[in-house]
């Protein structure tokens, strides 16, 4: 299982701060896995790929979309950080 | 010492700074501390409570790198971070950050450089509550073109 | 407000701070402070104590008069002052400097002016006492230098 | 009556933080002064021609030799600040 955890104004669009899912074998690239994320809910999918919004796998951040998601415990999309 | 937390609960800047000077070395001459409030007004109207939500783990860790960083920057021993996260009521403390050195340039230039970081690039997302409403603060394209150029 | 004040006996920086930022303003966001304590070495081995002279009525006026320019220059409301003067024992507090603001930077700016000032051109006349005895600190001609550049 | 007031090592000089003096009538100036007082005490004369020390008439500084001292009930005497 993945938790995945949506911030910021992202966790309004999603409705929800954390979802746990069954990733399927055929996602394992960060832009698989929020093209996958649209087919359910294409407003979600639509605000993960804003210019800005950041990608942490297991807590480190990825920034290309290639980057492998496969086996993640915990993958995090981060709207731009507001600090503090 | 470096402490950095992240902290639910409001906290108390004098007490903490009271006793994070009190630990001082007797070489270390030059105490610097910035504190920062929760302003009742923004430029969007009246404020009366900010919701800065935190991403567990990951924020500390950040937080933590960086501090480190500067820290070994300035060669200051001592830097104390202290940021709430949570509800946070107009008017109550935000933002600790002290640093103890015998040269009191290296402190200021450390608590600085920290605060830069963390009213900019910490892993905080920012929302003001007002008589209005609520709404998500988000860097401005200004903040952003800084952040790239930074990063670049 | 601003309030400056130099202190025959010793004060606590914690409490004075502590009272200075409750009388904070809704929208003074930003409070830096420095503190500067009595080292217990110098360039000339242990020191035991410190001896401050000052000129009554002269140096208040002078640090006033410095305070109020810095605070006018980066428009900031609020700063705060207290500078020892007579024996002060190591380890002790000899200044504290602070600034409440809207803005972190102008804080920052306004304490660290002060502080250039008080460090190096407030009428203030200082021995080291150490095991080895008194001594007289006098600028070095590197300070006297930069001083003569400035007024130049 | 006039007080002449020595600070830091100007002190140790003139044994005394403070002299109460009658300036003599043809005591115009600070360079006057300065050689009066180097006629009674040539130690202390010589400490107030270091390069370096100021003077303040009635607590505001003179920096000229040829500045009026007569009438002024405070004369300072001050070496190099040292800051605080």
């Amino acid at each position: 299982m993945t938790r995945l955890l949506f911030f910021g104004r992202l966790r309004d669009v999603a409705g929800c701060s954390e979802r746990l899912v069954d990733l399927p074998s055929n996602i394992g690239t960060v832009a698989e896995l929020r093209a996958w994320i649209g087919e359910g809910d294409p407003n979600l999918g639509a605000a993960l790929e804003t210019r800005g919004v950041h990608v942490a796998v297991d807590q480190v951040i990825c920034n290309r979309a290639t980057e492998a998601v496969r086996g993640a415990g915990e993958i995090a999309f981060m709207p731009p950080l507001s600090g503090g | 010492m470096i402490k950095t937390l992240v902290s639910l609960d409001a906290f108390a800047p004098d007490a903490e700074l009271a006793r994070f000077a009190a630990a001082r070395g007797e070489n270390s001459g030059a105490a610097v501390s910035f504190v920062g409030y929760c302003r009742g007004t923004s430029a969007h109207g009246p404020v009366t409570q900010l919701e800065l939500e935190h991403y567990p783990g990951f924020t500390e860790a950040e937080i933590e790198r960086i501090t480190l960083d500067v820290a070994g920057k300035h060669n200051v021993a001592d830097v104390l971070v202290i940021h709430r996260a949570g509800a946070i009521e107009a008017g109550a403390p935000i933002v600790l950050v002290a640093a103890l050195s015998s040269h009191r340039a290296a402190a200021f230039a450390a608590v600085e450089e920290i605060m830069d970081y963390l009213k900019t690039d910490a892993p905080f997302w920012k929302r003001e509550v007002g008589p209005a409403g609520a709404r998500w603060i988000e860097p401005t394209s200004e903040d952003q073109c800084r952040r790239e150029e930074h990063n670049g």
